[in-house]
């Protein structure tokens, strides 16, 4: 279909524009703050200059990627039925120091060690997420701000836990605090094999590549499939697209929000896993935090679909991959949130002015096509 | 613990590095916790350890600052490292863990990290007796109070916070064993915007100071500003934190308000680490900075607490000899 | 016609909460409760939050949802400490304004313009907001620059030069500070009512005063003002405010801009708090903000009611932890009140049909409060302290009980959220 | 200075060569007409023949591509409503523009806000409405909020609407659609009082007896053009109906008739609550619950409603729009909670979820197509599945089978002649007949024992109509029982076997539609005529 590959076409120049829009505008703020852009743009794609760190830089770069990933699935999952899910934050939060203190109390195969911890994982966070489902179905609390103020609540939570009934043993001199290790059984095998079909250097960087980044692929597809061809996906569709339509045609409405909410929950369990499974071997009080609120810029900025949130949250952990080697070029590192957050803006607003642009397109050939057939013969 | 304390860096100059030689052979990489550089505080104070590192010994520094959420700490390790420094420190006990990792990575480098203990062979852990140094802010404070009434303002309820409130508490009590001690943290472990809240460190030292408590220790980070305001609104005291804040902060009403300040000489600590390294040692082992060897104290500007100096050097002398131990944990 | 009633029984529910809370005071002798200090304090964080509300206020009711509230805020602190510092407070107070203006002219851009998703939008100027004023905080507050020799950081500004003022009622809450006296007696209620009074009237910065008038105004511009009801047409049926010759779209800037200006005066006001911009000092009060005004029903009086709240909470916390397990006791007292209540319902002569004969699910409810009100009386008993982890999270717990009760009669505007375009009528 | 000037004063309107393109369609192509002052000229065309469109441009809403507009005489272009509404044109729009959340005033004065010292000025503004709908007979509460209104009072607000803006050229479309005879005949007094005063009127309507009632002029719009400019002195109905439609018109008609004996849907003491429901207390027959809360004085919108539909029996039900007509549906459809018992083939069905109702047989053609009925930004494929999740050929297990849908959607798309590029197109791109054409054989495809049709043919151009109803008929003939909801008159007496009306949630009367007339059914259904109320 001509029209269907114009607005395609369309689509893909609005993003690239957007992109150099993006970039154009933090050109100009690194020009400003006296920096050169070129050498930012060369920060950007330097990955270090031997073999060593390019591997590590990789990894390091596709490691970001991943729990970005999940976190994007599962904001979209709440997305796609315009349930506003905020709460990704706490949710994966508190399923990590479960997972990771549940993880540690006992010693099976790796397979089944693993495979327990991120069940535990999805269960404590689709059984968080579950609160708010449960509070807008049976007194219609506004999610939004029930998972925000759940978000404090976790924070405050897994703090208490982290620090009495889950604590484990720390050396001596030792400030933080972490759950007790995993057993070996529960670090997930890396894939730093990967390197080597390429002729790389295996990253040394701890952990590696994660190899949880193949679950974060399948999740990917599982996901994909589910809502794309599921009947449950296709109720969670029509839920979004139009409520009042879903319910008349047999979707019970609160049984959606639930079943959506905890699996977005679910999802958002696994975003701690990777650090978790591929480096730290325990849940610490530095464990990474906001991959919840990023998850919610790339939910969106992947149009809410697998395939557009793997490409947003590789582009995002691109980008943020490079804040040590901009201030290695002296360029201040804060440029990378701003492209984010110019990119997230200018791609929406492109997706918006194109839009219209085939409307206005499809409009013309109406028009054309319609004038040269008189629409009436007119009478009278 | 304090006692081992091991090697402090030996005082005499290694040969030729003051004057500069510039051999260009020593390039020192420092990764800053969050905040980063420009935070007028812990972040700054390693900082000022490097650059004199820079002007003393002739080395080629660069620091780095870790992305907000602090996902990058080991990154920003490991690029200092194939960027050919060494040595390298990680500053805040957070780098311990990824300080560890790197440190095995690359077994030919020297690794420091500061506020955490040695990991591994190659990593030497830069320790503060904080506890010493909010022992003899403890005295101060019950020496100097009036209504035998003080408060400690905690920015988040972490260990490391922790090692203050102990000390501080201890040594308030062995002035007057029957004072009353308020102590607020302003938000729970993990939720580190505790110390960039001056209004809640306001409301928390407004209330100690309402209920007659006359002097206020904080280690709270930039929330210690508020409780500066808050002493200076009830025209009380306040000790401060890690730098002598009487100099650091700028306003003229809080400079008069800050008693004196617990310093914890992180500069010291950075620019002793990288002089010894020049001198060829090795990691594997704890320095700890306390009392005995200045690494932490009282500042005395503003000459608030030279009345009860005797004191405080007592007390002081008390403990390096070891006939006080400072609980570490409240 | 019911304006009367309503603002009656409001009067009577503040009445009776101040009963209750002094006879808790009384009980458990905790006098902070009512003290002239925690009440100030519940101001001091009541009003960044009340301010961020009324930024989503203004957004939602003429239409659009701003979750970037937050970033705005951040405009505003950044802002006013780099003015402050250099030409004072009220450079500080109008440059806030302005920079969060700013953020809300780029939501309005985003939105009302170019028809983007409201979330999506503000989810970016969340990101957007922290992201520029560190970017120029590293440029303008780095080492060498006059900003840092006068005490600026990456992470802060120098000092606001120059004091807003602060004024106190006279006779009352200063000289011979009749109402200080009066609290001081730990009377019951007399020195609750002398507290709340004193910690409103003691001391208060001119910019809190100024923040609370801010309130009335708002419901006096939106609900008595022309402009005002072409405002909230905007959020409640914009194709009918267009086919009027109303200006939905300079509308729906205005409203936005402002929106971000108030959300600015929040980061403003706590610059001047801290005296200083401090890197992350919002600390979430956007989105709390943001909840104040959901939970206020998307009213400016239901808005006060939330942050002042959240304030209280939150100061109660900060200042006595322990006070806070009265918390248990007031939740049993209600639990109890609530029974006395249904059972009154149900026993009535002239109750309506549904309760005629109450089924299962009016006895599980029963039971459930019956229980409820035990336990919480006996965690009051046998807890003397709680964690400070769950002394933290007081305020957003009261936060969804409070929502958990009152969802239900929460009613926002009908075309909040929906992107409007002229002439195509939804 | 008003109606003897008539003979010389300018034309109050000229429209000239007015040409408006929408993507796909030409809405208004080369559009002349001459209002005159001082008059009603009434516009009729059928539906989509761009009324709206060109009432839209007259009031500054849309621009027109081409062509010029002159109102008394000077050429005017219009940017937005206001600049319309400044040279005294006043427009009532085909669906209300009323903002429910708002007061009856608020609506009133809004964009032309009486102020003082700042304030809006509530008090002078009651006065002038007060006084505006007592010299025009429109009776309104200022101070009640739009939504607790019926249609009725809120076609006057719109009229207040205007008047209050000194408007002296009306744009009235389609002001008695959702009116009963006895509110058109009130209306048309109340137009005729304005012509007097000299103010014009322009009308639109379908209903041409309405038309030829009221109108001095009327000029016929066919697919986007100007086709005829009439003397209603001069035309009967059926012929401005043919120079609508260019052809012969269909009418609904149920010939022979089919009921059968077999109850398959049996209602009984349906009541809903208006202010939320609670459920009945155990041992109370809803009947009785239903008498107990009415006396009680709670506002019910449904009840106690009673009746039966048998195998091959269409049941009318006639009323004015909201009297409990949605409720019943979605009581029936199982979205919205009831009193009362609902048994479908014999087996009560009261407790069952949407879903098991739907697999049980229930059709459902939904009242509003956009709200309830359609995925508008999903393909037609996909809506074929909506509502046959569970059932084949949409599902196969947990999938969806696509393959399959897509086969039947297309059977669908032949069977019905929905006009389509293809079973991959989105269904905002089709228009209101063709999508409500897909409903239909989707709800069909079902092969259901007891089909919901609310409004079937609302919007839907002649020729779609005519095969809606003659899919309803032959399904009727197959035993489909059917229940029908409806606001054109015409279409319930000339389909339904059986008529009941409905009047404020009670049903009121069962009518025979062999013996009654559209008028006489308009006086049942606003309780002008007081029912024989059987059960
Ligand atoms: N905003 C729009 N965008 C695209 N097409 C439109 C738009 N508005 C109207 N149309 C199309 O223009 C044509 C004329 O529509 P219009 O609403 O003017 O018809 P109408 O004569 O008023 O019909 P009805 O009797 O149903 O009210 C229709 O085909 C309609 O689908
Ligand atoms: N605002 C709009 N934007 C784009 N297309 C529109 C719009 N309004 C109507 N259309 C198009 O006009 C056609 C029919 O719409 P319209 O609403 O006039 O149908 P209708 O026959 O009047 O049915 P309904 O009674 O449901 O309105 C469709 O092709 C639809 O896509
Ligand atoms: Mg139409
Ligand atoms: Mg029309």
């Amino acid at each position: 279909m001509p029209a269907g590959l114009n607005r395609a076409l369309l689509t893909v120049a609005g993003a690239a524009i957007a992109v150099v829009l993006a970039i154009a505008i933090c050109s100009v703020a690194i020009v400003v703050a006296g920096g050169s852009p070129l050498d930012a743009l060369v920060a950007f794609f330097d990955f270090g200059n031997s073999a060593r760190a390019e591997s590590n830089s990789v990894a390091t770069f596709l490691n970001r990627a991943v729990p970005l990933f999940i976190a994007g699935l599962a904001v979209a999952v709440g997305f796609r039925m315009n349930l506003f899910n905020i709460g990704v934050e706490g949710q994966y939060r508190i399923a990590a120091i479960c997972a990771a203190f549940v993880g540690s109390t006992f010693t099976a195969p790796a397979p089944i060690q693993i495979a327990v911890i991120i069940l535990v994982a999805a269960a404590v966070g689709g059984l968080y997420a579950l609160i708010p489902a449960v509070m807008k179905v049976t007194r219609g609390v506004n999610e939004v701000i029930s998972t925000i103020m759940l978000n404090y609540i976790a924070i405050a939570l897994s703090a208490y836990l982290l620090r009495e009934p889950f604590a484990g043993e720390r050396a001596e001199g030792q400030l933080n605090t972490t759950t007790p290790p995993l057993p070996d059984s529960g670090m997930f095998p890396d894939l730093n094999f990967v390197f080597e079909w390429f002729g790389m250097l295996p990253p040394t960087r701890n952990g590696g590549l994660w190899g949880f980044l193949l679950v974060a692929v399948v999740l990917g597809v599982v996901i994909w499939v589910v809502l794309e061809r599921t009947r449950f996906g296709f109720n969670v569709k029509a839920s979004g697209l139009n409520g009042p339509a879903a319910q008349a045609s047999g979707v019970n409405p609160k049984k959606m929000i639930i079943a959506a909410m905890v699996l977005s929950g679910g999802i958002a369990g696994l975003i701690g896993l990777p650090e978790i499974l591929g480096d730290r071997g325990a849940y610490t009080n530095n464990f990474t935090a906001g991959l919840g609120f990023l998850g919610i810029a790339v939910a969106l900025l992947g149009r809410n679909k697998p395939v557009g949130i793997a490409f947003a949250a590789l582009l995002f952990a691109f980008l943020d991959r490079a804040q040590g080697a901009l201030q290695f070029a002296d360029i201040p590192a804060s440029v990378v949130t701003i492209i984010q957050g110019a990119i997230v803006l200018l791609v929406v607003v492109a997706n918006e002015v194109t839009n219209r642009i085939a409307l206005r397109i499809e409009e013309r050939r109406a028009a054309q096509q319609l004038g040269r057939n008189t629409p009436v013969e007119v009478a009278a | 613990g304090g006692g081992g304390g091991g090697t402090t860096a030996s005082e005499e100059p290694t040969g030729g590095t003051s004057s500069a030689a510039g051999t260009g052979s020593l390039k020192v990489g420092l990764a800053f916790d969050v905040g980063g550089r420009g935070d007028k505080s812990f972040n700054d104070a390693a900082y000022t350890g490097l650059e004199r590192a820079k002007t003393e010994l002739g080395a080629e520094i660069k620091e780095l600052s870790p992305s907000a959420d602090g996902s990058n700490r080991g990154d920003l390790l490991r690029q200092l490292a194939d960027a050919g420094y060494n040595p390298i420190i990680g500053v805040g006990f957070a780098y311990a863990e990824d300080v560890k990792k790197t440190a095995e990575e690359y077994p030919d480098l020297q690794f420091a990290v500061v506020d955490s203990a040695s990991n591994a062979p190659n990593v030497t852990g830069l320790l503060f007796a904080e506890e010493q140094g909010s022992y003899l802010a403890g005295v101060a404070a019950a020496t100097k109070s009036e209504s035998g009434h003080v408060g400690f303002v905690g920015g988040v309820e972490s260990d490391l916070i922790k090692k203050f409130e102990a000390g501080f508490v201890a040594g308030v009590k062995s002035v007057k064993s029957d004072a009353k001690i308020d102590v607020t943290y302003l938000t729970p472990d993990g939720d580190f915007s505790g110390f960039k809240a001056p209004d809640k460190g306001k409301v928390a030292a407004e209330k100690m100071y309402q209920d007659g408590a006359d002097i206020v220790y904080h280690a709270s980070g930039d929330s210690g500003l508020g409780v500066f305001q808050a002493a200076a609104a009830a025209g009380k005291k306040a000790i401060g934190v890690d730098s002598d804040q009487r100099q650091t902060v700028k306003e003229t009403d809080l400079q008069s308000v800050i008693m004196t300040s617990m310093l914890k000489r992180v500069d010291v600590g950075v620019f002793e680490f990288i002089k010894a390294f020049q001198g060829g040692a090795k990691g594997g082992t704890n320095v700890t900075y306390d009392l005995k060897v200045d690494g932490v104290g009282l500042s005395t500007t503003g000459g608030e607490i030279d009345d009860i100096k005797d004191k405080l050097d007592a007390a002081k002398k008390d403990i390096v000899d070891g006939k006080i131990t400072v609980p570490a944990k409240p | 016609m019911t304006r009367v009633r309503k603002y009656h029984l409001a009067l009577i529910g503040v009445a009776a909460l101040i009963v209750v809370v002094s006879l808790v005071r009384v009980l458990t002798g905790f006098d902070d409760l009512t003290s002239s200090g925690t009440v100030g304090a519940a101001l001091i964080l009541a009003v960044p939050i009340a301010l961020a509300g009324l930024g989503g206020l203004w957004a939602e009711r003429a239409g659009v949802v701003n979750i970037g509230l937050e970033g705005m805020m951040v405009l505003g602190t950044w802002f006013a400490g780099w003015a402050g510092y250099q030409w004072g407070p009220w450079a500080a107070l109008a440059a806030g304004l302005i920079g969060g203006a700013l953020g809300g002219l780029l939501h309005a851009i985003a939105t009302v313009t170019f028809g983007v998703d409201h979330i999506i939008s503000g989810v970016a100027i969340n990101l957007l907001g922290p992201g520029i004023t560190r970017f120029l905080s590293e440029v303008l507050y780095k080492e060498g620059t006059p900003a840092a020799e006068a005490g600026a950081g990456i992470t802060s500004s120098p000092a606001v030069s120059g004091d807003t003022p602060t004024i106190s009622l006279p006779l009352l809450s200063s000289g011979p500070d009749l109402l200080g006296k009066l609290e001081s007696t730990h009377w019951f209620l007399v020195a609750d009512v002398a507290g709340v009074l004193r910690g409103l009237t003691h001391q208060m910065n001119l910019l809190v005063v100024l923040a609370v008038l801010l309130l009335p105004l708002t419901f006096f511009v939106l609900w008595h003002t022309a402009f005002g009801l072409r405002l909230r047409s905007a959020g409640e049926n914009p194709w009918a405010a267009e086919s009027l010759g109303v200006n939905v779209y300079r509308i729906k800037y205005v409203a936005v801009v402002l929106s971000g200006a108030f959300a600015g005066l929040g980061g403003v006001f706590l610059v001047f708090v801290s005296d200083k911009y401090v890197e992350g000092q919002t600390q979430g009060r956007g989105f709390i903000g943001l909840a104040a005004m959901i939970f206020g029903n998307w009213r400016p009086g239901g808005l006060a009611a939330g942050s002042a709240l959240f304030g209280y909470a939150n100061g109660l916390q900060l200042r006595s932890a322990q006070t806070v397990t009265t918390f248990f006791l007031f939740g049993a007292v209600l639990l109890l009140a609530y029974l006395v209540l249904q059972v009154h319902r149900l026993t009535a002569p002239d109750r309506p049909a549904e309760l005629a004969a109450p089924g299962v699910r009016q006895y599980v409810v029963m039971a459930g409060a019956v229980v409820g009100a035990a336990v919480l009386f006996w965690l009051w008993l046998v807890i003397d302290e709680l964690p400070n982890d769950f002394v933290f999270i007081t305020p957003h717990v009261l936060t969804l009980l409070v929502l958990l009760i009152a969802s239900q009669r929460l009613r926002m505007p009908k075309a909040d959220g929906v992107s409007y375009r002229r002439g195509e009528q939804h | 200075m008003s109606a003897d000037t008539l003979a010389t004063a300018r034309p109050a309107v000229e429209l000239e060569g007015i040409t408006k393109r929408f993507p796909g369609v030409v809405a208004n192509h080369d559009i002349r007409i001459t209002v005159q002052p001082g008059t009603v000229h009434a516009i009729v065309g059928e539906n989509g023949a761009g009324k709206s469109t060109l009432m839209k441009i007259l009031y500054g809403m849309q621009k027109p591509d081409e062509g010029t507009i002159k109102v008394n005489g000077t050429e005017v272009s219009f940017r937005t409503p206001s600049d319309a509404i400044d040279v005294g044109i006043g427009m009532v729009h085909q669906h209300f523009m009323l903002a429910d959340n708002f007061t009856v005033l608020e609506n009133i004065v809004l964009g032309a806000e009486p102020k003082r010292a700042g304030r809006l000025d509530t008090a002078s503004a009651r006065r002038r409405i007060t006084e505006l709908a007592a010299t025009h007979g429109l009776r309104v509460d200022p101070d009640k909020l739009v939504e607790d209104l019926g249609v009725g009072d809120r076609q006057r607000v719109e009229i207040l609407k205007v008047l209050y803006r000194g408007a002296r050229i009306l744009i009235l479309d389609e002001p008695t659609a959702v009116l009963v005879p006895q509110e058109v005949d009130e209306l048309f007094q109340n137009l005729r009082e304005l012509k007097a005063e000299g103010l014009t009127v322009i009308f639109i309507s379908h209903k041409l007896d309405e038309v030829l009632g009221i109108a001095d002029a009327i000029t016929v719009i066919r697919r986007g053009t100007t086709v005829a400019s009439v003397d209603p002195r001069e035309v009967t109905a059926r012929q401005l109906a043919e120079l609508m439609v260019g052809s012969e018109l269909p009418t609904p008609e149920t010939r022979e008739s089919t009921v059968t004996d077999t109850v398959a849907l049996q209602v009984s003491h349906l009541t809903v609550e208006a202010d939320g429901h609670h459920p009945a207390p155990k041992g109370v027959a809803a009947g009785e619950y239903a008498a107990r809360l009415r006396d009680e004085g709670k506002r019910l919108l449904l009840d106690d409603v009673s009746f039966q539909v048998r195998k091959g029996e269409i049941l009318g039900i006639a009323g004015v729009e909201g009297n409990g007509q949605s409720e019943l549906i979605e009581a029936i459809m199982g979205i919205r909670a009831a009193h009362g018992l609902v048994e479908l083939d014999g087996s009560d069905i009261s407790s069952w979820s949407t879903l098991r109702r739907r697999e049980a047989g229930i059709g459902y053609i939904p009242e509003d197509r956009h709200r309830q009925g359609l995925l508008l930004e999903a393909s037609l494929w996909e809506n074929r599945v909506l509502g046959h999740q569970t059932r084949k050929p949409a599902h196969k297990g947990v999938w969806v089978d696509r393959k399959a849908s897509k086969a039947d959607t297309q059977r669908i798309i032949d069977a019905y002649d929905v006009r389509t590029p293809g079973v991959d197109t989105m269904a905002l791109a089709l228009s209101g007949g063709n999508q409500q054409k897909l409903i239909v054989g989707r709800e069909m495809s079902g092969e259901p024992v007891f089909l919901i049709a609310a409004h079937p043919t609302r919007g839907v151009d002649v020729g779609a109509q005519a095969a809606i109803w003659d899919h309803l008929r032959d399904a009727r003939a197959a035993g489909l029982a059917v229940l029908l909801i409806s606001a054109d008159l015409d279409e319930l007496i000339g389909l339904s076997d059986t008529l009941q009306v409905i009047y404020r949630g009670r049903l009121v009367a069962g009518l025979d539609p062999r013996e009654i007339t559209p008028e006489q059914l308009g006086g049942y259904m606003t309780g002008a005529i007081a029912g024989n109320e059987e059960t």
